[in-house]
């Protein structure tokens, strides 16, 4: 029916003719804007009624322990999971609740998924190409032509992430690690507005760890970053501001010195120690 | 405990593990370390039969040659394993998961030791919820205590704190040293961390390119291994 | 232009290069060679080599969707059906007064079952441009519409293998029916003539397997375009991780619909060139188990290899008639161990054997290594 | 009038003094069994009277082996013989008069006395109302069920008398319904009133006659009468889709069983499921015809047989071909297919192309009578409370058992559940033995409704397929929840859409229902399944 | 002299959903070939069966006549038992100028130059049988029930017009058509149940072809519909399909055939004999169409004897008022329409899976070709005897139709 009344419509514009992505606007403030979100499964409330906001180009990092919802709340951001009440604000123009993963994507939001997710039966230099800024739609893609421009994007990439030598192997075969490098490497092509990453340096070495660092550093200002990450290590390495997540809301923010002072933080989430 | 002799190992075409030794002695823990990709975690796949090893010995409790006897039977004969990447049964709850580990216990026990659930509190919380819904934190979680059910005598651990609240990681760290003293257990573990590994493991072995390039007590890490062999 | 992309590409020319070599050396054996003379290639033969290319097609068109898409299409039998009974609806209407009853207008079996008028959906398909235009725009309009439904809600997996299972099943029942009005299990049989060449001559016969020949190159160049296109791996992508496609901003539903499409037309076009070649279309080309017999012929020859797919199609069949003629109470046991013995010993199906025997790795593999080396 | 018509008294009475009457003079059987082969077509009614006139006290049996087509006549000797045993070229007799065994005859060497179904009701009638007066009370109760709608004139005194003295309760409502009917045929309005409320068809059948008689008093009485047992029929209407509906499901259910645990547990695209089916129907056949004479226990004995045979079978391909194909699940759905095509061929080959006989128990035959418009048929009966049992247990198997758990996680991971060790090897032994067992127990119950021949199970594949995935792959109760909704909404639309209509219907609605749930009835929900 | 031996096809589906009919047609005709074999053959040379398996698909049903005549150049074919594989053979048939027995009763409706039809065309059993209820049973009301297909659509559709000429009344009149293998048969039993209600004498005519039958009749039985009160009688269902299932169900139901095994000739006891010889299997039965290709195998072995060659033209001439026995103890002439002349039996089924006869036609009826019932066909005849040769004369418009006479 809907369809129906969709191609009667003349004043109906199809989304194959709008463009990509209309661009964010973050006149008003802050990139990313979420109030009162709360999300259960069935009768658990794994997010209760969160807010949070992150400004552009802000680097944030948030923690929290395990079962908090920080998974979630990106799932939220992203599409994947619709929450129950609340609203979800990218800039002041964009409702993402009313949009899907695609879209939301296009808009320039992208991720790094906890569990490294890449496509196995593709090449490495593959899994970078499909994830570079293009236009996405369906003849554009057929039609597409890799130019130079976008192989230096791509070597440029790999150079970051260290998969120079392994453009050519088959993502499957990669190990733990590699494939951390290799997501993170095509949310650098993507080049979204608003990068989440959750837990890159799991698996990784502290050298990698201080690379990790600095890059996610050298995004901030240009693009908005959200990391999650449990190694305290690597948070305070950021220096940024960060928000603690606890059943679902905000326990606390601050500075890195501010929050781990803080004594409920420590009960919940940092013990003694390291 | 385990001793490792000469293991070559490969996927397909590609030589992976090159004429690998490796002691790990009784009662103690034994950390091996090195960069992304160098073969840690198909050493350790190695170990639990996983994947198969061209050449070389696995010789557990002095007497047992692993190779010779099929997957099912490592566990059987106590080794437990907590595999990189959880690998818990996403459909079954957490209960189910932790009661696959009873099929290896001799000792036919059919409960579960209260022992996990007071390790990690939480997985008692969310017993009859399904592994997979789990957050990545709770599901490493329990992926330990699905290890620790079978009593383990051996306990390989794939990178056990990644994903896991620092408080709890300590409180593993802890768990392990209290095993390793009270039980005796033996712990062959993977670790990137440095402070972890420093503070739990009695002795390392540092791997590059599916070789073993040093091993030795935990302070015999220097800075100099440290930069020639885990710095990329 | 993504279309010349696998011209430039070695194995696509090898493969073009033998069709047509072996289109040509069909033609000769049959038109050089005296009839009686031992190298005489018959037209039976001849047209029986045509039917298994139009099958070849129809693989072709399966193993785009399940090869390189990640759709185990169950029912892809039913397109090409749909194609085929719209080249019948035309062959049909070609016969005009020369059917048993004589009437000018109505096929014969309208005739007896006492239809007085042509059913509105026969219109148009006297005049071969129409029906030619409808034997593509007839699957493609039930893909759309079936491909709409089910990838925008996001049915994946044997979720979809079955919906397409039920697609064709209830069509095959529809079509069974006499009051739809396509001839019920009998289908369309005894055609006459295409486009003014009658049927029956030698000289039709071997043109229409060169047509064949020629549909067959052209949809295996179509869809090899699509696999080397940046879409191919959008494709491939979805295949492996559909919700990670998605994250990276892809509708995976358009691109889904877009190649099952695609497959649809090239199944409607085997179709279509395989009818006059059979002589009959029926219901039964809708049974569910044909489907999945094509699905077989690829997965024997090797999924997600294109040119695999033409081999399944071609070796099966030909086993097929090869078998029930020299043993004809047990070919289906022949039948049946082939199919067991190549998916035990041949994991990678036929084409894997070819791949080792040019001793190269996997196929994609190697041509992405080629392209990166031409460019 | 026809001259039997004539008869009939003299008959009627003769039958209801039989039994005091004292045997007189011994009539001549050989007479009037030769009267009986050789009266032409019109002249056969008569001789029938005559045998049951003779008062010969082998009357009865003689009349019960004509109806039979038992009664011939041996060509050379001219004597009237009874067949016991008729198959085969040579049949086995005895003689009709002196009940002499005479063994084998030549099939060439019999002449059969002709019978038809108008003179088979005849004999029904004499026989039934010899019944009235046996001691057995179910037989005379079934006696008066049958004698509705057959009263005529000159049965309705004898009958009248009957149902004063009978002493069942049962027996007398028959027969005064019997009498009503009688009544309202000739025109008698008073007589409805015993019809109102009847829902047998012979009372409805009187009344439909009399609501289009000439008679306006008659006609009006007699439709009001039936719009009052419309009312009641369509109650039990209802009641009958309902009960096909679910006995059709209970079929779909049953068949798709195995394959939700080869399928939906494992994992493997099972192609050859419906020739375990045939495998497990025919292990049906084959115990029957081990056990000549009792078909009843043979079935009863064929259902553990049934799923021994089929799971032996699931183990052979499980062992030969399954293992090679872990983590290729979709090669699964080719080397099954091959399997299919072979043990369709081997049956063939090795028993016969043709369809084989199963013979349904008595105690499977027939149906539970509700009342007379609903009547369960008690083979559909017995294969729901199959279905239900079959499911129950593995539904116990899949959830309490520790079998069950070592399924779940060797399919869901496997190199990781064989880390805890389970043995994994042994699990999918176990699990597609199990299956396929499954499979057999349906292939034993469908014996019982469909034709037990090569293509038993290519019928029932694709339905299966449907309803597991209906169900939501994985998950038992699923399939049973889809099995018995898809059935009921198939019988619901049959009756105005058809068949075959509601057959596309019912597909048709599967591919819409899947579009509002892309995982099935029961999907699997959360994280886990999303991937 | 050393001559070459003549070439029979045989083209039954041997695998596949028909091959449960057609195997045992296949081996009939291996029979009669070995028979006429040990006879010294055929003009003195020797004949060679040429087997191959169609597999119940019809499009490999044309492919596979083609290889017969293209390829293996056989003289005669016997084969196809459905419509649709005669269908889709024809045209093959036709063009390539061969011969071929189809053994099967049919819905009619065709003619062909080169095709003869031993099986019974309408006239030979639908009408008879009705004829036959109606005046012996008193038949008031009827149902028509079939698979969906074009021989009971056909047949239906004759026995409609027919039933109508006679005064039944439309409301009297139930026609219901099921797919094929159709096995749930609940509600339409319930539904002739409550038809045969109405206080008219009811038969169920059943064209129900081949797997469905069996549930049909268990349905039948258990819902309490006895041969008594609604006799169904059944023009697909014989001694074959009967094997194949329990009869005690059935007993008293009828059906309407030219040929029953019981029939007491002895021609049929010696067939009968030689087929269990030859099958090795005591409990073999025979059944309608194998007499049908007996007929038309003998038929065709006087022609080519009459024409001295096995040459189809000369075949098809001579062929033409040919009269062989059939095994109920008359004759069976081959018509100029290409169809034969049959009597039509009413037998009853009986509990060992036989039938015996109730009723006969007093002679043989002739094959119609073309009903009189319809309106489309009233009008058309065939004769393929000159001057007409041609098979669907138009008397009214008085011309050939449009199939052509071959030259
Ligand atoms: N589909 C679901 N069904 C039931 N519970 C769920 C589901 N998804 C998430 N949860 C629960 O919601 C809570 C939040 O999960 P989430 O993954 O967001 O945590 P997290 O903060 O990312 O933790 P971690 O640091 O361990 O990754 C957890 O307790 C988890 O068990
Ligand atoms: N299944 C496989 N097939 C082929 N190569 C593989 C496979 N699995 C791993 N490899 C390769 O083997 C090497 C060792 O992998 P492994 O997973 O053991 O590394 P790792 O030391 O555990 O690394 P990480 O720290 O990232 O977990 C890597 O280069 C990887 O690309
Ligand atoms: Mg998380
Ligand atoms: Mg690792």
């Amino acid at each position: 029916m809907s369809l129906i009344s969709e191609l009667t419509d003349r004043e109906h514009v199809f989304d194959f003719l709008t463009p990509a992505a209309s661009p964010v606007d973050v006149r008003h403030g802050p990139i990313l804007y979420m109030e009162d979100v709360t999300v259960s499964f069935d009768g658990f409330r794994a997010i209760d009624e969160l807010t949070l906001t992150i400004n552009d180009g802000e680097l944030r990092c948030i923690i929290g322990p395990n079962g908090a919802g920080k998974t979630t709340m990106m799932d939220i951001i992203t599409g994947k999971t619709r929450p129950d009440t609340g609203s979800v604000w990218f800039g002041s123009r964009h409702n993402l609740l009313t949009m899907n993963e695609p879209d939301i994507a296009s808009l320039g939001i992208g991720r790094k998924f906890q569990k490294p997710t890449v496509f196995e039966a593709l090449t490495v230099f593959e899994n970078l190409e499909l994830a570079m800024a293009a236009d996405k739609r369906v003849f554009p893609t057929l039609t597409a032509k890799l130019t130079g421009e976008h192989r230096e994007r791509i070597d440029e990439v790999l150079e970051m992430t260290g998969l120079q030598e392994l453009r050519w192997r088959t993502a499957g075969v990669l190990s733990h690690g590699q494939k951390q490098w290799l997501e993170i490497g095509m949310l650098l092509m993507q080049r979204p507005r608003l990068l989440l990453v959750d837990e890159p340096v799991a698996g990784m070495t502290e050298q990698e760890m201080e690379r990790t660092a600095e890059l996610l550093t050298s995004l901030a200002g240009k693009q908005s970053v959200v990391v999650v990450e449990h190694d305290m290590g690597f948070v305070r390495s950021l220096a940024r501001t960060v928000t603690v997540l606890h059943q679902g809301s905000v326990l606390a923010e601050g500075s890195m010195d501010e929050v781990s002072k803080d004594p409920k933080v420590v009960e919940v989430y940092l013990g003694e120690g390291i | 405990m385990l001793r490792i002799d000469g293991l070559n190992q490969y996927y397909g075409e590609s030589h992976t593990l090159w004429d690998l030794d490796l002691d790990v002695p009784t009662a103690k823990c034994t950390c091996v370390m090195g960069r992304n990709g160098v073969g840690k975690t198909t050493l350790l796949k190695c170990v639990m039969g996983q994947e198969t090893v061209s050449s070389g010995q696995l010789q557990y409790n002095d007497e047992v040659a692993l190779t010779e006897r099929p997957v099912e039977d490592r566990s059987r004969l106590g080794i437990g394993y907590v595999p990189q990447g959880r690998q818990i049964f996403p459909l079954l709850t957490v209960e189910e998961n932790l009661r696959t580990g009873l099929a290896a216990r001799r000792d036919k026990v059919r409960q579960i030791p209260q022992r996990i659930y007071d390790l990690f509190p939480v997985l008692h919380e969310m017993k009859h919820r399904r592994g997979g819904d789990l957050s990545g934190g709770q599901q490493q979680q329990l992926a330990i205590g699905r290890a620790l059910v079978i009593e383990p005598r051996l306990l390989i651990l794939d990178e056990p704190g990644e994903g896991i609240q620092p408080n709890i990681v300590a409180q593993i760290g802890e768990v392990i040293r209290r095993l390793i003293a009270e039980d005796g257990l033996t712990v062959l573990l993977v670790e990137q961390k440095l402070p972890f590994a420093r503070r739990f493991a009695d002795r390392f072995a540092i791997m590059d390119r599916g070789r073993r390039m040093a091993q030795g007590g935990i302070d015999e890490l220097s800075d100099d291994l440290i930069k020639q062999y885990l710095t990329v | 232009m993504w279309l010349t992309q696998p011209l430039n590409e070695k194995s696509t020319r090898l493969f073009l290069g033998l069709l047509g070599a072996a289109l040509a050396l069909v033609t000769i054996l049959h038109l050089v060679f005296p009839q009686g003379h031992p190298m005489h290639m018959s037209i039976y033969t001849v047209s029986l080599m045509g039917k298994y290319l139009s099958y070849a097609l129809l693989a072709v068109a399966v193993d785009l969707v399940w090869g390189y898409l990640g759709m185990l299409s169950l029912g892809h039998g039913a397109f090409f059906a749909i194609g085929g009974y719209a080249m019948g609806m035309y062959l049909m209407r070609q016969i005009g007064t020369r059917g048993e009853y004589g009437h000018p207008v109505l096929p014969d079996f309208m005739v007896f079952l006492n239809w007085d008028s042509l059913p509105w959906y026969w219109y148009g398909f006297d005049m071969a441009w129409f029906a030619f235009a409808m034997v593509l725009i007839a699957p493609a309009a039930l893909a759309m519409v079936f491909g709409y439904l089910a990838f925008r809600s996001r049915v994946t997996g044997v979720y979809l293998s079955i919906m397409t299972q039920a697609l064709t099943f209830a069509l095959m029942l529809a079509f069974y029916r006499n009051e739809m009005g396509f001839g019920g299990n009998n289908g369309f049989t005894d055609f006459k003539d295409l486009l003014g060449f009658s049927l029956s001559t030698d000289a039709t016969r071997l043109g229409l397997f060169i047509a064949t020949g020629v549909a067959l190159a052209i949809g295996y160049v179509i869809c090899r375009g699509i696999v080397l296109s940046k879409l191919g791996r959008v494709s491939i992508a979805t295949r492996d991780a559909e919700a990670r496609t998605r994250f990276l901003g892809y509708r995976v539903e358009r691109v889904q619909l877009f190649v099952f499409t695609v497959s649809a037309m090239l199944a409607g076009v085997a179709g279509a060139l395989y009818v006059p070649q059979a002589g009959i279309i029926n219901p039964n080309q809708f049974s569910p188990i044909f489907s999945i017999e094509v699905v077989l012929w690829v997965a024997l020859g090797g999924r997600a290899t294109l040119y695999g797919a033409v081999i399944g199609a071609l070796v099966v069949n030909y086993a097929k008639s090869v078998f029930t003629g020299i043993m004809p109470e047990a070919w289906l046991f022949a039948l049946g161990a082939l199919f067991v013995l190549v998916t035990v010993f041949l994991p990678q199906g036929l084409a894997g054997v070819l791949a080792k025997l040019r001793g190269k790795g996997s196929d994609d593999e190697k041509d992405l290594t080629e392209k990166e080396a031409a460019a | 009038m026809s001259i039997r018509r004539w008869l009939e008294p003299i008959l009627i009475v003769c039958l209801l003094i039989w039994p005091c009457m004292a045997a007189s003079a011994e009539a001549d059987g050989q007479a009037l069994l030769t009267e009986l082969a050789e009266a032409p077509a019109s002249g056969k009614a008569a001789a029938i009277t005559a045998i049951a006139e003779s008062g010969d006290p082998r009357a009865r049996h003689w009349l019960q082996a004509f109806a039979d087509n038992k009664l011939s006549r041996m060509d050379d000797s001219g004597r009237f013989v009874v067949v016991l045993e008729n198959r085969g070229r040579d049949w086995t007799v005895e003689d009709a008069l002196t009940g002499e065994a005479i063994g084998e005859v030549s099939r060439r060497n019999l002449n059969r006395v002709r019978i038809n179904n108008s003179l088979r009701s005849r004999i029904g009638n004499i026989l039934g109302l010899l019944d009235l007066k046996v001691d057995d009370p179910a037989k005379r109760r079934e006696a008066a069920r049958e004698l509705r709608g057959e009263v005529d004139a000159v049965m309705a005194e004898s009958v009248e008398s009957l149902m004063e003295s009978a002493e069942d309760e049962d027996v007398r409502d028959y027969l005064a319904e019997a009498l009503a009917i009688h009544r309202v045929q000739r025109g008698d309005v008073s007589a409805i009133d015993t019809l109102r409320g009847s829902l047998s068809s012979e009372a409805r059948s009187a009344l439909n006659k009399a609501a289009s008689s000439d008679d306006p008093e008659l006609a009006s009485a007699a439709s009001e009468a039936l719009t009052s047992i419309e009312q009641l029929l369509k109650i039990n209407n209802a009641a009958e889709t309902l009960y096909f509906g679910l006995s059709l499901g209970s079929v779909l259910a049953l068949a798709a069983v195995g394959l939700a645990i080869t399928f939906g547990v494992m994992g493997v695209i099972n192609m050859a499921h419906g020739e375990l089916i045939m495998l497990g129907a025919y292990s049906a056949w084959g115990m029957q015809q081990l056990l000549p004479g009792q078909p009843g226990l043979a079935l009863v004995l064929a259902v553990p047989v049934g799923f021994m045979v089929s799971a032996s079978a699931g183990i052979v391909i499980e062992r030969s071909i399954i293992q090679f194909l872990k983590g290729r699940p979709l090669e699964t759905l080719l080397a099954t297919f091959g399997v299919s095509l072979i043990l369709q061929q081997l049956v063939r080959t090795v028993i016969s192309p043709l369809n084989r006989t199963v013979v349904t128990p008595e105690w499977m035959s027939g149906s539970l009578m509700i009342n007379e418009a609903l009547s369960l048929t008690f083979n559909r009966l017995y294969i729901l409370g199959f279905a239900l049992a079959v499911f129950a247990a593995l539904l116990l198997v899949m959830r309490r058992t520790r079998l069950g758990l070592e399924v779940r996680a060797v399919t869901q991971n496997r190199a990781m559940a064989r880390s805890m060790g389970i043995r994994a090897t042994r699990v999918d032994i176990m699990t597609f033995a199990l299956g396929s067992g499954v499979a057999g127990l349906a292939g034993v119950a469908l014996s019982q409704i469909t034709n037990v021949g090569p293509n038993l199970g290519q019928n029932y594949i694709v339905d299966s397929f449907m309803v597991v995935v209906f169900g939501g792959v994985g998950n038992l109760l699923g399939t049973l929840v889809a099995g018995l909704s898809l059935g009921t909404i198939n019988q619901l639309l049959e009756p105005w859409a058809g068949a075959v209509l509601a057959k596309v219907m019912v597909l048709v609605f599967i591919i819409l229902f899947i579009q509002k749930r892309p995982r099935g009835l029961f999907p699997q929900k959360g994280r886990a399944a999303e991937g | 002299q050393e001559e070459d031996p003549i070439k029979v096809g045989i083209l039954h589906s041997l695998s596949g959903t028909m091959a449960i009919s057609e195997s045992t047609l296949k081996d009939t005709v291996m029979m009669l070939i070995e028979e006429q074999n040990e006879k010294g053959g055929l003009l003195g040379r020797e004949i060679e069966p040429v087997v191959v398996d169609p597999a119940s698909d019809w499009p490999l049903f044309a492919e596979k006549a083609r290889e017969l005549l293209a390829e293996e150049e056989v003289d005669v074919i016997f084969g196809s038992w459905t419509s649709v594989s005669r269908k889709s053979v024809l045209p093959v048939v036709e063009e390539l100028n061969g011969l071929m027995f189809y053994p099967v009763q049919y819905e009619g409706e065709e003619s062909s130059k080169n095709i003869f039809y031993t099986g019974a065309a309408p006239n030979q059993q639908a009408i008879p049988a009705v004829n036959y209820l109606m005046n012996e049973v008193g038949v008031e009301r009827w149902v028509l029930a079939g698979t969906d297909y074009v021989y009971p659509r056909t047949t239906n559709k004759i026995l409609e017009t027919y039933l109508k000429n006679k005064g039944v009344a439309d409301a009297d009149i139930m026609i219901n058509y099921t797919p094929f293998g159709h096995s749930n048969w609940q509600s339409i039993v319930s539904d002739i149940k409550e038809f045969g209600n109405q206080g008219k004498k009811t038969a169920v005519v059943s064209t129900i072809n081949g797997d469905a039958n069996v549930p049909f009749y268990q349905e039948l039985a258990n819902q309490g519909i006895e041969a008594t009160d609604i006799p169904v009688i059944a023009f697909s269902v014989g001694e074959q399909e009967l094997s194949g299932i329990d009869t005690g169900p059935l007993v008293g139901h009828l059906a309407a055939w030219n040929y029953f095994m019981s029939v007491g000739t002895d021609a049929n006891y010696d067939f009968i004999d030689k087929w269990i010889e030859y099958t090795g299997d005591e409990t073999a039965v025979t059944n309608d169409p194998m007499e049908a290709h007996y007929i038309g195998f003998n038929m065709w072995t006087r022609a080519v004897k009459q024409a001295g060659t096995t040459d189809v033209d000369a075949v098809e001439d001579a062929i033409i008022g040919v009269t062989v026995p059939n095994l109920t103890g008359g004759y069976a002439t081959m018509m100029p329409n290409h169809h034969i002349t049959k009597p039509v039996l009413i037998g009853e089924i009986q509990d060992n899976g036989q039938f015996s006869t109730v009723w006969q036609t007093p002679g043989t009826v002739p094959g119609d070709a073309w009903s009189d019932y319809l309106d489309g066909s009233r009008d058309i005849i065939s004769d393929w005897r000159d001057p007409l040769n041609c098979g669907n004369y138009n008397v009214a418009k008085g011309e050939c139709g449009g199939q052509q006479s071959s030259e």
